[in-house]
């Protein structure tokens, strides 16, 4: 492990600068040709009047194939991702993806299927859909599912609307969600998208949510919990079984957010705790890549008693035959259009097939001795956000570095000079100033003894010189940006004295 | 385990370290009644060559379906990718860097969203765009909610019933149980417009926003001018929803014309069609409206040594800041969607997206008149189109099914989604229909019309 | 034009060191699965005697999938490329190589073709190398091609056998080889390897060969003169109608060394001056990706008196099918197993595709227009090796900065500091210090300008801290490293110790 | 046009510069009478798509020809290739750069050659190995010259008839007219091995070298280490070519047995046969022997620093520096193929390597035993092999035309390569053979043979 000096010796780059593509190309000039045309001279002011049309796209580039190849390529460099280095973002789940997904969501006859496609020519997409029904279902041991969510906020929104959509239907309509301070933002918002009012449930000092802390808030208004479990401080809710009991007990529901759900594979079920509905986020528990924010896909699983609320269409099969079904009365209607993020759910599934049963098993396996690994290596030097056994992920807290006026901040800026990707920080709320880390199980033993060494360098960079911390990154493209004035002169598109 | 890097000596060694005896250890604190005894029911892990087999041959079930003879749209576009659109895709610092929440080590992806915000504002003709939605329908509901925000005393949105049925089907479940806020549907008259009286009637100072598609899922080209006038007017905000992405090559933006929310779906911009997802919102508005807005954001700034660099920004609007009063629940957007598109529109460029929407122009009004040449197909609405529209065929549904065994796929038969639009067919064609497949639709048209 | 600092800010850097693949990886470990073993037990001592087994492969890796991913992605951004910044290595041609043609040549019914699939089954690719040879005898004015050398100096070595076999079969096997000075290494390594003695031609003050030099060397026992045209200074050689007339009087060949015909396409041919044989170097004019140093591509093309000397199998057309014949009793035989790279040619011809007749004339007009304006805007300051016009790549010397004791290697490797890798320097011998530049007509005014302020800001360094360019580079991942000790204690291979 | 930047502006701005009226003006030294006048007769340029199609028309034009029930071997080999290697080998700043004559921003690429230098001396069991020959075929001629470079005064060298016929033909080519050294053919015994009478027979003092195939064209294992003693009694050297590198994974290195130069077609090691090229020229030799090596070879040393580094070494035995007197005249080598190789056997690493070998040993030799099932159907040579193997089968032609009928290649019929091999077959088998199609072939081999 060597420490990076201050300033760096020579950078490890070979490539300098990269404007905007809006300051590059000239007048005229293209990267693009259309394929010949062959249909017959046409008067283009009849098909389309000139009144509907618009002036030029002024401020569109005007480059050359080699230009743009060159700009995205020199950009690419700029950025770390899991694929160079450990990304240990805590609660996203940053595991290897594997290649040979790319490749299947290439097949052509997958990529350029169109969704209107007559059922009967689209065996094949409708078939992968409904095995991969049949795998999320198994492996979360809910009933029934729906893939048509883009994300997991959009299938935490699904999933209150089933259960906005089952109370309704009971006919009694209720008001509140119970939702603990530990939980992940995107809760709260989907809660309120419904129109619910959230109530926080208090997380104990312990970082567990307690039987009787829920009680206490549960009353009739209650139409549901929302639970994320392991919760996003790494811990199993171990009181999950009273918890759920004390919802259904009210006539309430529970939600589960299956974000964390890459500690539960083979282990066990979501369905077994109670939980009514839950999301999957497949990229991060079925390792499709994050894409720098997106794609990702947010099935939802569902018990019996609220399939009947599930998005339209859904797949049913009559003899041997799949088919689109809009036939559900009760349903919630659509959240997006067509079936879902289609070419994310063929490297889902992809994925399954890889892993086998067992092989999910073993990730699970991996990712939690790897978080308590990790855990183990730093909490004798770093605070632990709780003494409790993790999961796959730990979080640990800046409280035994308050006093030397480092920040949370200031550590993961550090980590980028040591090379690797910053922790997710100040989330969970509920930890001051959290450091939440999950390595993932397609770490190596050597890589997370790299981290742990890197960090507990930096911890004694705390003690020994604090100012550097403030200072860093040393390494990276930039140095520290200032936020505050992006926030406060806003500048979001680039404009046409910026290229000059 | 290819993926999983443990060796029985890492683990011994890993669990040495941690002073227990067993991985099993690390889980026994788990309620004894949920820990799974039982393996799970799936099939055992294949190798690569396994998985490629498995996946081509499901691949290759989409039976008699073939691109060339297809004429399908209706809020999927086939449109020709340039492969570097793919390769930048593929690249994986791309692919596999997630939210850039450290911003010194993710120029990359900042510099692109912000580009891509450059990109889609201009096309849309507005002032701000947003780091992307998942797709079109679910932007055109948040931007009903965000309407809903800037005149939040208002009651009602006017959602033209021409508007894809799929986008109002998802408007129409972000809004149940949305407090204060219902849908009121407007109908179209001969041309297929929005209908100017139904319009008058229900605009008034309980509407918060008016909806329309542009093109609307007829193809029509919106008079979004007059609409954004009554709208106006009434205190309301205009709403633009564009399913096809390509019309705005050509088509006024809607932002020149009034709209103050403009969505699209960017499918169309070097996205696969990939049965139907992932697709990409686009999200613009004017710029006083930007802290009412749904989505990451993308700012420029300066680093400590003064150079430029780009950072999200005004994220006080977000869950993970707002929490319950945020003004969206999204978190994980459609990043390297918008890449794609980005790369695309730069290639295409200024004058590539322009010749583009013409080809399509061009093409589908050969089309067009190659299908009217069978006696009693006509088209359903006498307006302007930008690359699909309505005709009325004799026993539309009949004469669609023949094509479709003579290996054609006529559009839609849109009877499916609206019961009052009796044998009309939606059909649409780009710049990848050729003459040949055109000309072929209108013999075999010919032939099933009988 | 920002000037790099010295030592420089913070590098761009997002990736840091990168051990050998040997130092990572665990005892066990695998990046791989076998497809299931569905065949019957057998007994493997029977099928394969243990005598004949190896010991294990010991100091092989035993890495994850996703430590090969990592390894190779971080090692990639340690390279300089053309699809990153300006290439301008004179001779290479390292023009944009189109993406599309990448897909092309991975298509599977041409990826994955065995080389002997009956010819009835192979036509597609018979067809597209039947269609590749005549577009290259059209460009080139040559009347047969064979495309089997696998590289440039493959063809060399090709076309020299089929002079020795020209005059071995008129009963004249001749000596010599005349070679300008300025030729490229790969020529008088390739007719020496042809059994020829090299005589060296002398290469006029002006650049040029002149008709009267090569005149004066030739005689009964000069088999052929290897001259390139343009020439190695990017000189097109004007009295080579009177040079191959010269040669040709004597019963001697010319042997056209064609991996400058970036400057010739649709502009003049080798034809037509005379050229008896040439090669094509297909990385270079026809944008195939060098590859950090191949595959390349190096047919060869012959006037008809040659063409009975092609190597075999050679493409023969009966009625509508194409096929392999070996039937030449008079070939030279084979250079390569089976029929060339093919991968290559399959680039090549997607890249004419979508040149057409009139584009490849435009590539070569604007390879010698960025050629000419570089040199433009550059004479002023660095000494040209010529006044002479130039065509598609310029070559300076170092004489005006003797004195300063910066040598041209120092402003190659400064070169590096301002984000561009070097032109091709110390080539052609014939030029003190060369400094050749080939921009080729893939770059932008806009880069050549860029280009130039950059080699005139490195000039004004010359003048004023000439120390600084003998330490550069100074932002790159190593710097200047060590030759000698490379050379006089070589370490080629990891070695255990190392790993550790 | 796409890949050009000038616009007509950018032209008239550098013309000015140039100070000259026109692109014309600077050819205008060119001999009036080679100046082209007449455009090339070539179609005009084709838009991406187009290309496309174009070429994957001439791709799927292979008619008939399966993979799965090919059973061609015989110097190109059909294996898995996990796409990581495909991935890498797409990285544009592998792809795209060139030979790393500067380092300091080379080192991607010179770091891979030093690991392929160690992997490829690590198979072949030799101590240096090379940055990479053109292939098999062309790295054995090289071979033979750096024999004869070590041992000048030799004048010949003795190759097996047995080793593949194309790797002899080009062998022969390089030798023509290289002076001093002729080619004297050895042939086998009624195992396939090369005939221990002929090589003492011919292994005299004029000898620099002995050639032969492991595995030998017939796919039988020669015995390199008796033949290595041989020679070395007779002052020769021993070169053992290697046309199916998997072998190398279960095999005896050839620098074990004694080879002192060893080469190899790489192909089988992550390259797609690509209808036989590119290939991969594997080459390693005694390290004393290395100052007589061919191609480019890259150490590793220290910059500045003190930091360990790679650059391109021992250069004083190539073209560019010797000219005429060089070890060799390549230059531009397979580097991406190197590449290829490397991640390919990172991947499969020091288990999987040797897995895959003895899957290759098990699948052919379940095919060997299904196909001698048919009355008639014998091995050809007694001997062990690897993957592939001669059978006599009766009317071997006629037989092997009725199996391509029937959708088999049944390898190929030997006698096109050794007129006095009469019905004989080549055929070989990998691990991408099924059980399904190995014991279908038995099959139609049972109903073929009549
Ligand atoms: C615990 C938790 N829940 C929900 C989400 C939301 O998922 P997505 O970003 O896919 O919308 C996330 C991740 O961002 C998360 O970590
Ligand atoms: C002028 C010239 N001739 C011949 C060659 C040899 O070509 P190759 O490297 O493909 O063997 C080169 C390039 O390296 C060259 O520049």
């Amino acid at each position: 492990m060597k420490t990076p000096a201050r300033p760096p010796g020579p950078g490890k780059r070979t490539v300098l600068n990269e404007p905007l593509i809006s300051a590059r190309g000239s007048v005229g000039r293209v990267g693009y040709a259309l394929p010949r045309d062959d249909i017959p001279e046409r008067d283009q002011a009849r098909d389309l009047p000139a009144a509907l049309c618009r002036e030029a796209l002024d401020d569109f580039p005007e480059v050359s194939e080699g230009e743009v190849v060159r700009h995205f390529t020199r950009l690419s460099q700029w950025n770390m991702s899991a694929a160079t280095t450990l990304y240990p973002l805590g609660s996203c789940t940053m595991k290897y993806n594997p290649v040979v997904n790319e490749y299947m969501a290439r097949l052509p006859g997958l990529a350029q299927l169109h969704p209107l496609t007559p059922d009967d020519q689209a065996q094949g997409a409708l078939m992968l859909l409904a095995e991969l029904e049949r795998c999320l279902a198994e492996i979360s041991g809910m009933d029934a599912i729906s893939l048509q969510p883009a994300a997991g906020a959009q299938g935490e929104l699904t999933g209150m609307k089933l259960v906005r959509a089952y109370h309704q239907d009971r006919g009694t309509p209720r008001k509140k969600v119970l939702i603990p301070a530990s939980a992940h933002g995107t809760n709260p918002a989907s809660a309120a998208l419904c129109g619910y009012d959230v109530a926080q449930v208090a997380t104990g000092a312990d970082g567990l949510l307690s039987a009787d802390a829920v009680a206490s808030c549960t009353d009739a208004e209650v139409a549901a919990l929302m639970v994320t479990n392991p919760n996003t401080l790494g811990l199993f809710e171990r009181e999950i079984l009273r918890i759920t009991d004390v919802l259904h007990a009210h006539g309430a529901l529970v939600y589960m957010d299956g974000a964390n759900l890459n500690a539960l594979m083979g282990v066990a079920k979501p369905g077994h705790m109670g939980a009514d509905v839950i999301q999957f986020n497949l990229h991060k528990t079925f390792s499709t890549p994050h894409g720098g924010g997106g794609p990702g896909a947010g099935p939802v699983g569902v018990k019996k008693i609220l399939e009947p609320y599930l998005p339209i269409p859904r797949i049913v099969r009559q003899n041997d035959t799949w088919s689109w079904s809009d036939a559900a009365p009760k349903s919630i209607g659509r959240v997006r259009s067509f079936y879902g993020n289609f070419g994310i759910l063929v490297r889902a599934y992809a994925y399954i097939l890889a892993m086998g049963g067992d092989g999910l098993t073993h990730a699970t396996r991996m990712a939690i001795l790897n978080a308590n690994y990790l855990r183990k290596r730093l909490e004798s030097v770093y605070t632990l956000a709780t003494q409790e056994p993790c999961m796959h992920e730990c979080v640990f807290s800046d409280r035994s570095f308050h006093q030397t006026g480092v920040k949370t901040l200031d550590i993961a800026k550090r980590l980028l000079d040591y090379g690797f990707y910053a922790p997710t920080i100040y989330f969970p709320l509920v930890v001051s100033g959290a450091l939440m880390i999950e390595p993932t199980e397609t770490e190596t033993k050597e890589t997370l003894d790299e981290f742990a060494d890197a960090l507990l360098a930096i911890a004694q960079e705390i003690t020994d010189q604090p100012d550097l911390l403030k200072q860093a990154p040393f390494t990276t493209p930039v140095s520290r940006l200032d936020e505050t004035r992006a926030a406060r002169r806003p500048v979001l598109r680039w404009s046409r004295s910026q290229d000059s | 385990m290819r993926y999983i890097p443990h060796t029985e000596h890492d683990i011994q060694a890993m669990l040495a370290v941690l002073g227990v005896d067993s991985v099993e250890a690390l889980i026994r604190h788990l309620p004894e009644d949920l820990r799974q005894r039982a393996s799970l029911k799936l099939a055992p892990g294949l190798a690569e060559s396994e998985i490629s087999k498995r996946l081509t041959a499901l691949a290759e079930q989409q039976t008699g379906y073939s691109p060339e003879q297809s004429f399908l749209g209706a809020g999927a576009y086939p449109h020709l990718v340039p492969v570097v659109v793919d390769q930048m895709v593929q690249r994986a610092e791309f692919a596999t860097a997630y939210t850039p929440y450290q911003p010194e080590v993710s120029q990359g992806t900042l510099q692109v969203i912000f580009e891509f915000q450059s990109l889609v504002a201009s096309l849309l003709g507005l002032e701000v765009a947003n780091a992307s939605m998942y797709d079109g329908a679910s932007a055109s509901a948040e931007a009903v909610l965000m309407a809903k925000r800037i005149l939040p005393k208002r009651s009602r949105v006017l959602v033209a019933r021409s508007l894809h049925p799929q986008y109002r089907q998802v408007i129409q479940t972000y809004l149940d149980g949305f407090p204060g806020l219902s849908l009121v549907e407007l109908g179209w008259d001969e041309t297929g417009r929005l209908e100017p009286a139904a319009l008058a009637r229900h605009l008034d100072e309980r509407v918060c926003g008016v909806v329309v598609g542009y093109p609307n899922v007829f193809g029509v080209i919106e008079d979004i001018a007059a609409i954004g006038r009554s709208a106006r007017d009434a205190g309301a905000l205009t709403l633009s929803v564009t399913p096809e992405s390509v019309a705005l090559g050509i088509l006024k933006s809607p932002g020149e014309l009034g709209a103050d929310i403009a969505v699209a779906e960017g499918q169309s911009l070097g996205i696969p069609l990939s049965y139907g997802g992932p697709g990409l919102g686009l999200f613009a508005c004017r710029s006083r409206y930007v802290r009412n807005m749904p989505g990451r954001l993308v700012g420029e700034t300066v680093d400590q040594e003064g150079r430029s660099g780009f950072v999200l920004t005004l994220a006080t609007r977000e869950q993970h800041i707002r929490r319950e009063r945020a003004t969206s629940n999204i978190c994980t957007n459609h990043g390297l969607c918008a890449l794609a598109a980005t790369v695309f529109l730069c290639l295409l460029g200024k004058q590539g997206l322009r010749e583009l929407a013409l080809r399509n122009v061009k093409n589908s009004h050969y089309l067009a008149e190659a299908l009217q040449q069978t006696a009693g197909v006509q088209p359903r609405f006498p307006s302007p189109f930008f690359n699909e529209w309505v005709l009325t065929v004799p026993q539309a549904r009949q004469v669609w099914a023949r094509l479709k065994e003579r290996g054609v796929i006529a559009g839609i038969v849109l009877e499916d989604w609206y019961a009052d639009l009796r044998d009309c067919l939606l059909v649409c064609a780009t710049e990848l229909h050729t003459r040949e497949a055109i000309e072929r639709f209108g013999q075999q048209l010919r032939q099933a019309v009988v």
